[in-house]
């Protein structure tokens, strides 16, 4: 900043006008790291809400540019550390589908297993982290508690429990085993016997359903502007998931639903999380019940890769949405560009909209219900 | 009516959330009591990187080829390397990761030809500032001479291995060119090996220019 | 010698003097004693164990962070009212310890046994909300302001069923303390005497929580949002305002505030205690082990509670109050003015 | 985001229009367009159910010595169509903020890492990197990583 721009703008008001501005963040105990919410106010009523982003940027597109495609593994995992493993993979996929690289059977539902291990326990860290916007503190606990049992699970497998750089083109780095079997298996009885705790001490809860029934409403009709995707766009009643819409990496085998809900306030968005849970665990169930053998490391490690001229699209429904890789290939080892689409993005863009006329309050519980990461919006 | 079935419904659920909490204080604590209980490592545990030690020769087999330096997305291993007299491969003397830049992917483990990378299981080390160097031959400085000697006479085996082996083939060679000539350019394995191809990680199919596995 | 010194002791400034420095004492320990069994009860609750390595179980944690904040700057922010942002937390804690010094801890032990004691102690708690806006205004900052502007609102609000739900008990005396044999002969007991009221219940054997459960629980409701506490915290509603009113604080001025709220809190329980569940009385134990027995399984049903439920929006706060709490305590107040009359 | 919608008709907006060979790439259509066009395409796509995606821009000084943005339109059916048009070097692209809300933070961030302008475009101004950087990120000329660390292949 120069000197002679402020940080806070001046707000122009004639005498008598009450607005005023309230900014929010970027250091704000409910900012989700670091968004700055500008919002000008009147009384706790919001007039306008800019959400003001860039202070995690990262520069991982041009990091790519800069790499061998292989190189940018480990910067996946970084641009969504709650959902990481999709990231990660998702990448993996893209570079396989673009280069034609076989991935062994048993990569292919390993990943799956993993990919649905890493969502829960994105869902359940918001979970945690929305009740804390609500002010409720224990049940952040609790979905602690359950989360860390799926980390230690992916910490067993990956070395490690957040950016696991687990994928690699054409497989994984290490197979999995009968603890892990057991351990998965062992996680979804208790998150099951988990939830009817979690819906009478949360979701029943009248504080609760004060505080997020008919708040921050996205219409569908907001979602198709704001391009919003995942959790989100399915709480206001469209079954849009990459894992139906487009299957990619074995998940066309599995049975499962796309739970939706209609209301699109952040009751709806909560509900929906919550069954994609369970979704999860079934399709977690189908894959390890159906497990093939074999190796799950590449046969052979690409280090030099020659994918064909040309650009590529390939998405993932990671933890928060519809999560795009656009890959520009000019055939040397070296991306040419990567566009991370990335669905909190697109979702927060929405929040200019769906905040106007609400109270404080209902920011927090707005910007805590649409699970913003920020690091993934500022790459 | 409904506002009093409201207000008896809405209370009724605030009974039966302090019910779950009620419930949940008797429950064991789940903290683990760092540093008074330390936690357990997986295998997999992801730490700085290390140099393993072969039981044969009883220290590592860096062999200074460069390919973890290159591959490295955080360009933050150096390593340096030199001919020893009497001894057919490079050896490191220098081989040094700063941990500050490290990004833990395992690339360098994946490609290393020898297998002479692992993951170290360091887990309660802190950096206070840029520039937090691990100098990862520190602990094989000490035997080096007598690696010398280990290597050269481990060398010397091998090679009398490969000459007996060079003999068979070149032997069954001209076994098989009498019968069937136009098979002749199958199988020729040292040659793959000095093309200098990348190493696949299983240990199995190595390059030929690496000795022995350390059980053989 | 020992004359003297009776004849100090019974000068009233000075028994007075001694007594408020005693209540003093009492609530800086309950404030650390507080502060150590939130954390305690937050940790029991959420499968954690809470502090755990100063002295045992973490029982002097309390006085290590105590001094630790003691030692601390008390940070100006830039354009702030000095005046009214040093005096807030003074005022806060004034009001609170004003207040202790009316409860009769046990049947000999009141430190101002006064007639209006019920009506003081509600003055006395409008003393924090006079601070609290101060702190706010003074501080230059919105989310001070708007924390304080809630405060306000939200703790005259409370006020009203709380005093409504408090005067059914003090109906409830009027009628039920005729004639007290007081050894010297037989008088009438006062409703707004905390002694008295405690004195009511135990002539009678009986708790009022009995006769007034809906006074009870409306009470305790209102004593929520009075002392600040979830799921009524707004004020301070840490995830919205970061930390409302005392945001800009820190060293003593914010531990002044920490003080004051477990303070207020005690109080509140205390005073509930003497209203509802008959104050000292109780069988075997000396008095004040039961007052304050009770009046910490009150406070820990507070902590329970903030660690339970999230927090209201401020408009809901508001319209649960004047919706729910108001219509139910006047019906409440009605019905037992109605029924005393009639007996 | 409707299901099952027909793709729009842009004859006549498009100079080149090819499929795009979905198994490989993840496009089902191509389509290449004059910046002149691209506010009435959005318009079409808008109208048709399809839901603006993914937005960015290609510094191509390489081989078309030229920016190119790139425009990906979707549908909750996937029928996903990627329109390129190709923009001379400090030229203006039209805003399509009017048509999809969701292009105004995609056009920003263009603009801010590439240095494109878009007429029509409410708030056009930096949005990840600071207010106040004078350069342009993600432009082949600026810094490449090995100037910065002296490493790199």
């Amino acid at each position: 900043m120069n000197a002679s721009q402020s940080i806070m703008p001046e707000l122009e008001r004639a005498p008598g006008d009450e607005r005023y501005y309230l900014n929010m963040g970027p250091q704000h105990p409910s900012m989700h790291g670091v968004l700055r919410l500008l919002l000008t106010m009147r009384g706790e009523r919001i007039i306008k809400c800019e959400p003001i982003i860039g202070y995690a940027h990262r520069a991982h597109e041009k990091m790519a540019e800069n790499r061998a495609y292989i190189q940018f593994l480990p910067n996946t995992s970084r641009v969504d550390y709650l959902s990481g493993m999709i990231y990660n993979i998702g990448y993996c996929q893209a570079i396989e589908k673009m280069c034609g690289i076989e991935v062994p059977e048993r990569a292919v539902v390993v990943r799956v297993i993993v990919n649905e291990l890493n969502r829960i326990q994105s869902h359940l860290l918001w979970f945690g982290t929305f009740l804390l916007d609500l002010g409720g503190i224990t049940p952040f606990l609790y979905c602690f508690d359950d989360r860390e049992e799926i980390l230690s699970i992916l910490d067993r497998v990956t070395g490690s429990r957040l950016t696991y750089s687990y994928g690699r083109f054409g497989g994984l780095t290490r197979d999995i085993d009968e603890t892990f079997t057991e351990q998965s298996t062992a996680f979804i009885a208790r998150l099951r016997s988990r939830f009817p705790m979690y819906t009478a001490l949360v979701h029943d809860n009248i504080i609760f359903m004060e505080r997020c029934k008919g708040v921050g409403v996205m219409t569908p009709e907001v979602c198709a502007q704001y391009g919003v995707t995942g959790p989100c766009l399915r709480a206001s009643g469209v079954g849009y998931d990459v894992r139906r819409a487009e299957p990619y990496g074995g998940y066309e085998r599995y049975d499962f639903e796309i739970p939706t809900r209609t209301a699109g306030d952040c009751l709806a968005r909560f509900e929906v999380r919550m069954d994609e849970m369970e979704q999860s665990c079934r399709i977690i169930e189908q894959a390890l019940a159906d497990l093939p053998d074999g190796d799950v490391r590449p046969k052979k490690l690409v280090k030099k890769l020659k994918p064909p001229v040309g650009e590529h699209y390939f998405a993932v429904e990671a933890a928060r949405g519809h999560f795009g890789m656009y890959i520009l290939s000019d055939g040397s080892d070296t991306p040419a560009k990567i566009k991370l689409r990335t669905p909190s993005f697109s979702n927060l863009a929405a929040m200019e909209r769906v905040l106007e006329g609400t109270m404080v309050a209902d920011t927090i519980a707005t910007t805590g219900s649409i699970d913003i990461v920020l690091p993934e919006i500022d790459r | 009516m409904s506002y009093l079935s409201t207000i008896f419904s809405g209370f009724w659920t605030l009974v039966t959330g302090m019910k779950i909490t009620a419930r949940e204080m008797p429950r064991k604590a789940v903290t683990l009591t760092y540093p008074h209980k330390k936690p357990e490592l997986s295998d997999a545990y992801r730490s700085a990187i290390q140099l393993v030690r072969f039981e044969e020769t009883d220290s590592h087999d860096c062999v200074a080829c460069m390919q973890c330096v290159k591959i490295c997305p955080s360009f933050c291993i150096t390593i340096e390397g030199e001919k020893i007299e009497g001894i057919k491969r490079q050896r490191a003397n220098r081989v040094e990761m700063d941990f500050a830049l490290c990004s833990l992917c395992g690339l360098c483990i994946d490609v290393c030809p020898t297998d002479t990378l692992e993951y170290s299981k360091i887990y309660d080390e802190a950096g206070g500032n840029r520039g937090w160097t691990y100098d990862l031959l520190a602990e094989f400085r000490e035997g080096e001479e007598a690696w010398i000697e280990r290597m050269r006479a481990i060398e010397a085996k091998e090679a009398a291995e490969k000459e007996a082996k060079r003999k068979a083939i070149a032997e069954a060679k001209a076994a098989a060119a009498t019968k069937k000539p136009a098979e002749e350019a199958a199988p020729k394995p040292p040659d793959e090996g000095a093309a200098g191809k990348p190493a696949p990680p299983p240990a199995s199919d190595l390059p030929e220019d690496k000795p022995e596995e350390p059980e053989s | 010698m020992p004359e003297t010194l009776h004849a100090i002791f019974a000068n009233p400034f000075v028994a007075v003097a001694i007594g408020v420095g005693g209540v003093m004492g009492v609530l800086a320990f309950n404030a650390l004693f507080c502060i150590w069994l939130e954390r305690k009860v937050s940790a029991w609750i959420q499968l954690r164990m809470g502090p755990m390595e100063v002295g045992f179980h973490g029982t002097f944690q309390t006085v290590s962070d105590m001094v630790k904040l003691l030692g601390k700057q008390l940070i100006m922010p830039a354009g702030v009212d000095k005046p009214l942002f040093l005096f807030a937390p003074l005022l806060v804690f004034a009001g609170v310890v004003a207040a202790a010094s009316l409860v009769p801890f046990s049947k000999s032990v009141v430190i101002a046994n006064l007639d209006i004691g019920l009506v003081l102690i509600f003055t006395f708690g409008g003393f924090a909300v006079i601070g609290i806006f101060m702190a706010g205004w003074g501080s230059n900052n919105k989310y001070a302001l708007l924390g304080a502007m809630r405060s306000v609102a939200q703790n005259i609000s409370y006020e009203i069923p709380l005093i409504l739900s408090a005067l059914s008990v003090v109906l409830m005396i009027s009628a039920m303390g005729r004639g007290y044999d007081t050894g010297h002969g037989h008088t009438d007991l006062n409703g707004m005497n905390l002694a008295h009221i405690t004195l009511v219940q135990a002539r009678h054997g009986i708790w009022f929580v009995l006769f007034q459960p809906l006074a009870a629980l409306i009470y305790f409701i209102s004593t929520l949002a009075e002392t600040n506490r979830a799921p009524f915290d707004i004020p301070e509603a840490e995830s919205e305002l970061v930390a409302g009113f005392h945001t800009e604080y820190s060293g003593m001025g914010f531990a002044l505030f920490f003080f004051a709220e477990f303070a207020n809190m005690l109080i509140q329980a205390m005073v509930m205690t003497v209203l509802f569940f008959g104050g000292w009385t109780g069988p075997l134990l000396p008095g004040p082990v039961w007052f304050f027995g009770k009046a910490y399984f009150l406070v820990f049903v507070m902590m329970w509670i903030r660690w339970t439920f999230p927090r209201l929006r401020f408009d809901q706060l508001m319209t649960f109050c004047w919706t729910v709490l108001i219509p139910l305590s006047i019906l409440n107040l009605l019905v037992t003015a109605f029924v005393i009359k009639a007996t | 985001m409707t299901g099952t919608s027909a793709p729009p008709n842009l004859r006549g907006l498009v100079s080149e229009s090819a499929g795009g060979d979905y198994g490989a790439t993840g496009f089902h259509q191509r389509h290449t367009a004059e910046p002149g066009h691209i506010v009435e395409i959005a318009k079409r796509f808008r109208e048709s159910g399809y839901v603006l995606e993914m937005m960015t821009c290609e510094d191509r000084r390489e081989d078309l010595d030229a920016m190119r943005l790139v425009y990906t339109f979707n549908r909750a059916v996937a029928d996903r169509h990627v329109v390129f048009v190709t923009l001379p070097f400090g030229g203006e692209a039209p805003s399509i903020t009017g048509e999809f809300p969701s292009g105004d933070w995609f056009e920003r961030e263009v603009f801010d890492m590439y240095g494109v302008r878009f007429g029509g475009h409410p708030n056009l101004k930096r949005i990840l990197l600071p207010d106040d950087a004078d350069f342009h990120a993600l432009l082949k000329d600026f810094g490449r990583i090995e100037d910065a660390e002296g490493g790199g292949e």
